[in-house]
């Protein structure tokens, strides 16, 4: 799905004011690679490309909901048709924020760093606000749909809101199917402090 | 001074020194000697045992006045204060810094030379949330004061 | 660049206020380089305040005092004028002094 | 004096930021207290004074000081230049920052070798500074309170904004990250951590005008161009070279953004 700098912007015209080929050769040349962290990892897909525009300008609306389209039918639902896995592991990647960064250790597993911008269990108190509260998750329900819903918005979230600012936890393999599923259960699992809280 | 586990002997080897500092402070001037340091306070691994170290468990006191922030940015660096209220809590010869949960409680140790104010502060390192002690000591024994510290993951890489 | 000390003291009344920075990595020991290489514990042991040559104040630290540590005291009995040093020694036989005069 | 337009420019924003009060976007009020015992006691006074050192110490197979530097105001001039910085240099025909300025000094009129002043630019743990960490502090102190007025007049310079716009909102990397995605709105904060908005004036300045700093979870002074790298590591992106036309052109987006407020580094970060 990767496609080169170069031709994701050569697709947009341009950047602002900035020629596409002068991004590329800054970039390029403003980077090195580092660890396990190459420079492929400056190569735009066709979604990132298309929210990259300079003060977060909406584009084309018939592209925009080609991309929704397109990350609806990418989302890989679990195997066995299990939603839940063990909240108290969920809590753990919750905590985590580690994972992908050079400084890594690329042997241990990801972390989803939810609390950086969410509130969660209520007697956390850092926890960041670039998303909404998700305290009392479970209490917006506990239908398949509701499951399969944020099921897909961890896989990808822009199946539902393009260009939102929320990293693509499946699609982009930043978390296993089980740490998805352990999450899921810190989200909905009565015994898990974000619906549990004790008084 | 070797890690000494049971209260008793450390009591002992405490009052020892003690008395010795006792006797040093009261001289004037550059005769003044420097305590021994507690070694097994500082090595113990668990506030009992660091208290243990040296030699009594310390009663609550209202005569400390110890300034913590309720909530610190980072635990790498924690600014504290501790005053005595000298009305209520006379003749004191050491203030100690602990923080429960560090890998070695305790932090600081300081011998308030006659003529100078039981006070101190500093910064220390707190390695996660915990209860911090200011503890006091005269005459009489040992006497602390506790307060939290809520310390605080960060970043969008941690 | 370890062993420099800014002291400053000044007179509120009859009390000295003595606040001092001291340049010190305060190594615990316990931490561990990039190349996952232990870095060796290098810390403070004993500071030392003294007023006109007399020590007003003596600490032992381990090394859960913070990086570039600061110390605050108070004494009694100084004057405009007066001389107030800051000293310390480290765990490895490093010492470090400053001295100042009381504003 | 030179560009007195971009001064005239700069005062004018003095003005509004006097009128609209300071800003302190990134003081979020549960670190009142636990700022407020700090005083004034900041280490990176250490840091201050051991730059001065470095740049008076004659260094590199030329045995030469950083006295002639230009750091755009004429040779060794110090006083204010950090403040006008990042700027278009005739001599490289590039804009640069203050650390490729720097990197260039020392280069030029020392003989370094560039893989010498690459090696460590930054501390790494349990370090206790660096050569380019310290000099950046000094210079920064030397422009304590004067107006950040980056140049705007060159081409090259006006090319270096929309370069650091452009690259501000580029996502890339597993996480779709782009600096807009925690930069980008009032308000936020990551976990505790309050999140200058940096395409606004008032966001753009508290964060400009306090770096370098020193940071107390890790006992250095840090520099702009290090923040910068530091960003890019939490994006998930690769190791961003200092002193590159990327930091330049991001810091020059944020110098310009931030331009008529006053300089207050090196400041104290967590």
């Amino acid at each position: 799905m990767k496609i080169t700098i170069t031709f994701v912007l050569w697709l947009a015209g341009c950047i602002g004011f900035v020629q596409a080929e002068d991004m590329s050769s800054a970039l390029n040349g403003g980077f090195k690679a580092i660890n396990q962290v190459g420079l492929d990892r400056l190569e735009q897909d066709t979604l990132q490309a298309f929210c990259s525009k300079p003060r977060e300008e909406p584009g084309d609306a018939a592209v925009a909901a080609e991309l929704r389209q397109t990350a609806l039918a990418s989302v890989v639902l679990p195997g066995n048709g299990e939603y839940l896995g063990s909240w108290e592991r969920g809590q753990e990647v919750a905590n985590n924020g580690k994972g992908l960064q050079y400084s890594d250790n690329p042997e241990e597993a990801n972390g989803g760093n939810c609390y950086a911008c969410h509130q969660l269990d209520p007697a956390e108190v850092a926890y960041g606000n670039l998303g909404p509260s998700l305290t009392n998750y479970g209490a917006r329900g506990q239908s398949d749909v509701m499951l399969e819903y944020t099921w897909t918005k961890l896989w990808n979230t822009h199946a539902y809101n393009v260009c939102s600012h929320m990293p693509r936890f499946g699609a982009q393999g930043i978390l296993t199917e089980q740490q998805l599923k352990d999450v899921m259960a810190f989200l909905f699992d009565p015994d898990s402090p974000v619906n549990n809280q004790a008084e | 001074m070797k890690v000494e586990p049971i209260g008793g002997m450390a009591r002992r080897e405490f009052l020892k020194v003690g008395a010795l500092i006792a006797a040093a402070v009261a001289l004037p001037g550059k005769l003044w000697a420097a305590a021994t340091k507690p070694d097994a306070a500082f090595a113990a691994t668990d506030l009992n045992a660091t208290f243990a170290a040296l030699g009594q468990t310390p009663t609550e006191s209202a005569g400390i006045i110890f300034t913590t922030p309720d909530i610190a940015e980072n635990g790498a660096v924690v600014p504290i204060k501790i005053e005595v209220d000298e009305a209520v809590l006379s003749g004191v010869s050491r203030l100690y810094v602990m923080v429960e949960k560090n890998p070695n409680p305790m932090a600081a140790m300081f011998s308030v030379v006659e003529g100078s104010k039981p006070y101190i502060e500093t910064r220390v390192k707190v390695a996660q949330t915990c209860n911090l002690y200011a503890v006091a000591e005269n005459e009489e024994g040992f006497f602390m004061v506790s307060k939290e510290t809520k310390v605080t993951l960060g970043g969008c890489g941690g | 660049m370890a062993g420099k000390i800014r002291i400053r003291a000044q007179l509120d009344g009859d009390t000295c206020e003595v606040k001092a920075l001291m340049r010190h990595p305060m190594e615990t020991g316990l931490r561990k380089d990039q190349a996952g290489e232990p870095i060796p514990a290098n810390y403070i042991e004993e500071v030392t305040v003294t007023h006109n040559d007399k020590v007003v104040m003596h600490g032992y630290w381990g090394a859960a005092v913070s990086a570039n540590p600061f110390l605050g005291v108070r004494f009694a009995g100084g004057e405009a004028g007066d001389k107030v040093t800051v000293s310390w020694r480290g765990n490895t036989g490093e010492t470090g002094e400053g001295e100042t005069t009381i504003r | 004096m030179p560009n007195s337009r971009i001064i005239n420019v700069a005062a004018c924003l003095v003005a509004t930021v006097m009128l609209t009060g300071p800003a302190h976007a990134d003081e979020a009020g549960i670190f009142d207290e636990y700022r407020a015992m700090f005083g004034d006691d900041n280490p990176a006074i250490f840091v201050i004074e051991e730059g001065e050192e470095f740049w008076f110490a004659s260094q590199g197979p030329k045995q030469a000081t950083l006295e002639a530097c230009d750091l755009g105001l004429g040779p060794g001039v110090v006083d204010g230049a950090y403040a006008r910085l990042p700027r278009y240099f005739e001599d490289v025909d590039r804009v640069m920052d203050v650390e490729a300025r720097l990197r260039f000094c020392m280069e030029e009129l020392q003989g370094r070798t560039p893989e010498e002043v690459d090696d460590r630019p930054y501390s790494l743990r349990g370090d206790l500074g660096t050569e380019m960490e310290a000099l950046v502090a000094w210079l920064a102190e030397k422009s304590r309170d004067l107006p950040i007025a980056p140049g705007q007049e060159h081409d090259k310079e006006r090319e270096a904004y929309s370069l650091g716009e452009a690259v501000f909102y580029y996502r890339a990397g597993p996480h779709d990250f782009s600096c807009a995605t925690c930069h980008g709105q009032e308000g936020m904060r990551i976990r505790l951590q309050a999140l200058p908005d940096l395409t606004t004036h008032e966001g753009a300045a508290v964060a400009y005008s306090g770096w370098p700093a020193y940071r107390i979870s890790e006992g250095v002074v840090r520099t702009m161009g290090w923040r910068m790298r530091a960003c890019f590591r939490q994006q998930r992106f690769p190791l961003l070279d200092m002193g590159s036309d990327v930091t330049v052109a991001l810091q020059t987006y944020l110098a310009v953004t931030a331009a008529g407020a006053p300089m207050a580094a090196p400041g104290l970060k967590r």
